[in-house]
């Protein structure tokens, strides 16, 4: 019973998220590029740098990228804290 | 699963080691001009050390990669991308202060296709090698943590 | 300065708080008023509960927090057996919850947004 | 130095948090005095930097200023003859400000009572590391403009939250509530990334500001909105997705329970600036008002009946903490519910609602930390076997008193100023609203009457408890003074912080899009 | 419904091949895996978010010709999500390793110890 109700609700979750997928603008032409476009336009100029893809990553959205490398050390600190070695009374 | 494989991995291992390092210091180096960049090439370099690992076991390489080195490296890398950001703060911070400046990394590129001069770039090369110690030191210390910690379990 | 309106109702707390310490007052004030002359040890101070003896390790007894409302979840122990049995510690359950939400969400949204 | 800090205060209220996560570690190796020291210095600068930015924000009236990030200047949004937004921008307005002091004063609370609840723990640089992590991760959550950076420091709070939560691997509870609580967390933020990618798929932009100009409010929007609600939903812990949260509360570490309040209410933060900010008049507020008072009775009652039955007295105060996080919902719907003809009542319970989640946080932070010190004390968390602590730890169930009855709504402190507002207003839509609010608040004052009565009142416990240290005492009765003075000038902050960060939501969004778009 | 958008309703497919395994899997691993999944479908919608009918790689050195480029951004978003998604599977992984060593086992249905 309950096991049905979950496959019911998944099923309509899909159906929208597929609805959604099919609705996009269609495949390979993207609507509105002005942001995208400045930034193939202006990288070399701005950024100096051939690699578009690495201008927006560490000049125009160098922010995230800080955010990026955050998310990376907060997992390796949790990591090593899961396996840290522990004192006798925390056994 | 017994420390290290057998002769033939092992064997592999010492051969393709070498390459795998360089070829992770290639991508990260030529970051800001080919495809790649810091967290790709320290993927890269992280995957040569996780050969390691499997092919020689954590006792094998003991004293060569040991957690608490790897961590401070990562901090180390990860100080530095922070400060980069703090050092165009006198404009804003992640202002690329270096570009077009004609000092490190400085030189102005040609627009449109070009053979790509490593020397441009401004700050980007610095961030990527901040990155690519981050990245390569984090996952491999990740790597480490989690076999030793999956060897503890099996001694239980 | 101090209070705040609804414009519906208002509300001081200081002159709340003042008035509060005045009932105080006054209820000190009634107790003060009362008889002095209260014999010690006699039935004037022992402990009345419904006529029954007072027990002896009175002090030591201590009535522990799982037995508090007890009456209370008992009447409402229909409601509470159908909501703890939807708090399975399972995550497979939860995420169900989520997903579900999720296309709860949409159908009012779609349809009604 | 000032005019760095009043200039750049948003961006340094990230990155110190962050410097202070990525030294501490190194700095440990010296000594737990070292730690300690850079620590304590950590918060109180980044304390400093919110008040420095809530002086600048509020000074204007709650108006919103700019930060780009990398630009020319960090205060030219658009590029030269572009209307789209190409960096990052962080845009705090009178929400975000009033958001970031939340956090501050929870992450100074917290830091403090640390240094003497991990003395004897192994691991505190890792500790403190994923702490001002966490912290860094909300305060991006409450500072940023831009969509996919949001949806970053989303993951940094989801990932330091749960490295928190699993952070007593001797416990077996806690690696199984970390695991639920990453697995959730992670699902949520994967919804939130998808709704980002379909509104950047139309719209080609990711600042807010743009997108919300850009916004036509056809189905595809509507089910971007969707994903957006129902994943930080989930994050903020409202009823039906709030399962998560008593085991991620109860399991953490005391101060780090304190500072996942200040978490949930960010991921409210962002999700009231998805409804108000982002889409607004877009879609039909009455559908998103309803729905969300809907949820807000659920988290209401939900909560606070299942607090009535909780053994541990960390799960306990964690049903408490959900329930409140309906509040505050509840007095937001209201608004939302009529926030196209904009009567006043619906003003006055935004007020209540916001103004909710300063004392909701002051008091859970005050409950949490003395949780901590109870459990400290008799040793366990099991309510059915403590009792008689109030003979050797008077301080502590004084404060404990006081933050239940805060929490409880009992004037005069803090927790009846806002109901008071949520009441009147909710009344006015609808009485039932009122009635479902102030009964639970009722059921609530019980609840902790229950908590204080099994762990303070009865006999003298035989075996000796460990008092609370003075280090532990010293945030609790800051944050107990918090509560008090809140509770005895609430007219004071209502108009200083509270209405500011109100008009930000309710009237500011034409002047958010026009900062960055320019007219407006 | 137009057939020139497969490739978003392919990603969309998977995402939902990632939570059915999180719903009916009993195995965590397995409920990992879902997760992951679920986040390499978002990954490869945001990179066919960013295809410029036949563009070349945005990157100018030795670029073969002055055509059109597919757009940056997507690649720099996935590129964020995709290092996020490695960081949430190596805790959740560590997690897995943790409750193993505690309740013996890895059924999602036995790992019920916080419940009400």
């Amino acid at each position: 019973m309950k096991r049905a109700l979950v496959l019911v609700s998944f099923l309509f979750v899909g159906a929208f998220l597929l609805v959604a997928a099919a609705s996009l603008r269609p495949f390979g032409e993207p609507a509105l590029t002005a942001m995208d476009d400045h930034f193939l336009a202006n990288a070399q100029r701005e950024a100096a740098a051939n690699n578009v893809v690495t201008a927006v990553v560490f000049d125009y959205r160098g922010f995230d990228t800080l955010g990026e490398a955050t998310v990376l050390f907060a997992a390796v600190v949790g990591v090593l804290a899961l396996f840290r070695r522990l004192q006798e009374d925390e056994r | 699963m017994k420390s290290g494989m057998s002769i033939i991995v092992r064997t592999v291992t010492r051969l393709v080691y070498g390459l795998a390092l360089v070829y992770g210091f290639y991508v990260i180096m030529h970051g800001h001009l080919t495809p790649g960049g810091g967290f790709q090439g320290g993927a890269v370099v992280a995957s040569a050390f996780a050969l390691l690992l499997v092919a020689f076991g954590s006792a094998g390489i003991k004293g060569l990669l040991n957690a608490h080195l790897l961590q401070t490296l990562e901090e180390l890398g990860a100080l530095a991308f922070l400060g980069l950001g703090f050092a165009g703060i006198g404009t804003a911070f992640f202002y690329n202060l270096l570009a077009n400046t004609g000092s490190c990394f400085g030189a102005t590129v040609a627009l449109g296709p070009n053979v790509g001069p490593l020397d441009t770039g401004g700050i980007l090369p610095l961030m990527n090698w901040a990155v690519g110690l981050k990245v390569m030191t984090g996952i491999a210390a990740v790597v480490l943590a989690m076999l030793i910690g999956a060897r503890q379990e099996e001694a239980e | 300065m101090n209070g705040i309106t609804s414009g519906y109702g208002a509300w001081n707390p200081i002159a709340w708080t003042l008035l509060f310490l005045g009932v105080l007052a006054v209820g000190f004030l009634v107790r003060a008023s009362g008889r002095k002359g209260c014999k010690r040890g006699t039935g004037q101070t022992k402990v009345f509960l419904s006529g029954n003896e007072e027990p002896e390790e009175a002090g030591s007894l201590h009535v522990r927090g799982g037995h508090l409302y007890w009456g209370m979840v008992e009447g409402l122990s229909g409601y509470f057996r159908r909501v703890c049995a939807a708090h399975t510690g399972v995550l497979s359950d939860y995420a169900a919850w989520f997903v579900g939400v999720l296309g709860l969400v949409f159908v009012i949204l779609v349809l009604g947004g | 130095m000032t005019a760095l800090m009043t200039q750049h205060a948003p961006v340094l209220l990230i990155a110190i948090p962050l410097l202070g996560a990525f030294a501490v570690p190194i700095l440990g190796k010296l000594g737990r005095g070292a730690r300690d020291a850079f620590s304590g210095l950590i918060a109180l600068l980044t304390a400093a930097l919110a008040g420095v930015l809530a002086a600048n924000v509020f000074g204007q009236t709650g108006a919103a200023s700019l930060y780009v990030l990398g630009g020319q200047g960090f205060q030219l949004p658009l590029p030269s003859g572009m209307s789209v937004p190409v960096r990052i921008v962080l845009q705090p307005d009178g929400m975000s400000a009033f958001m970031t002091l939340i956090t501050a004063l929870i992450l100074l609370a917290a830091v403090l009572f640390s240094f003497s609840y991990w003395r004897d723990r192994s691991g505190g640089t890792l500790y403190y590391s994923l702490l001002f992590l966490l912290v860094a991760g909300v305060f991006g959550m409450e500072l940023t403009g831009d969509l996919f950076n949001f949806f970053v420091f989303l993951e940094v709070t989801s990932i330091a939250a749960c490295g928190l939560i699993g952070f007593r691997v001797w416990r077996k509870t806690s690696q199984e509530a970390g695991f639920k609580v990453m697995a959730l967390y992670t699902l949520s933020g994967l919804f939130v990334l998808l709704a980002i990618g379909l509104l950047y798929g139309q719209y080609g932009g990711l600042n807010v500001a743009y997108v919300a100009n850009a916004l036509s409010g056809g189905t595809l929007d509507l089910i971007a909105l969707g994903l957006l609600l129902a994943g930080l939903a989930l994050k903020a812990g409202a009823v039906p997705l709030h399962m998560w949260a008593p085991d991620a509360y109860g399991e953490a570490p005391a101060p780090v329970s304190a500072v996942l309040v200040a978490n949930s209410q960010a991921s409210l933060y962002g999700l009231f600036r998805v409804l108000f900010t982002l889409y607004g008049p877009a879609i039909r507020t009455e559908t998103a008002g309803w729905l969300l008072i809907t949820l807000a009775l659920l988290t209401i009652f939900v909560g606070v009946t299942m607090a009535l039955i909780q053994k541990d007295i960390k799960r306990l105060i964690a049903y408490g903490a959900v329930s409140q996080i309906g509040y505050m919902l509840l007095g937001v719907g209201v608004g939302l519910a009529v926030s196209v003809a904009k009567p006043d009542y619906g003003f006055v319970a935004m007020q209540g609602g916001i103004f909710h989640m300063l004392n909701d946080a002051a008091c859970i932070g005050l409950l949490f930390l003395c949780s901590g010190a109870v459990i400290r004390a008799a040793g366990t968390s099991d309510l059915d076997r403590m009792g008689g602590l109030a003979h050797s730890m008077k301080w502590t169930g004084a404060l404990f008193l006081i933050g239940s009855f805060a929490l409880a709504g009992v004037p005069p402190f803090n927790g009846f100023a806002s109901k008071f507002l949520i009441y009147e207003a909710s009344f006015r839509l609808s009485p039932f609203l009122a009635v479902v609010a102030i009964l639970s608040s009722i059921l609530l004052l019980a609840v902790f009457v229950k908590a204080f009565q099994a762990a303070f009142l009865g006999a003298k416990p035989s075996v000796p408890v460990r008092r609370t240290s003075a280090g532990m005492m010293i945030p609790m009765v800051a944050l107990a003074l918090v509560v008090v003075v809140f509770g005895l000038f609430p007219g004071f902050f209502l108009d200083r912080i509270v209405t500011p960060a109100v008009n930000a939501l309710w009237y500011g969004r034409d002047a958010y899009i026009g900062l960055v778009l320019g007219g407006g | 419904m137009n057939l020139g958008n497969m490739p978003f309703v392919a990603a969309a497919l998977l995402i939902l091949l990632g939570i059915y395994a999180v719903l009916f899997k009993r195995n965590l691993i397995k409920i990992v895996l879902g997760i992951s999944l679920v986040e390499t479908g978002v990954n490869l919608l945001l990179v066919t978010l960013g295809y410029r009918t036949d563009g070349i790689a945005p990157i100018f050195t030795l670029a073969p010709r002055a055509g059109p480029m597919v757009l940056p951004t997507p690649q720099a978003l996935t590129l964020t999500s995709i290092v996020i998604g490695l960081a949430t599977t190596a805790l959740l992984l560590s997690f897995v390793v943790w409750i193993h060593r505690h309740y013996g086992t890895l059924d999602v249905r036995k790992i019920k110890e916080l419940r009400g």
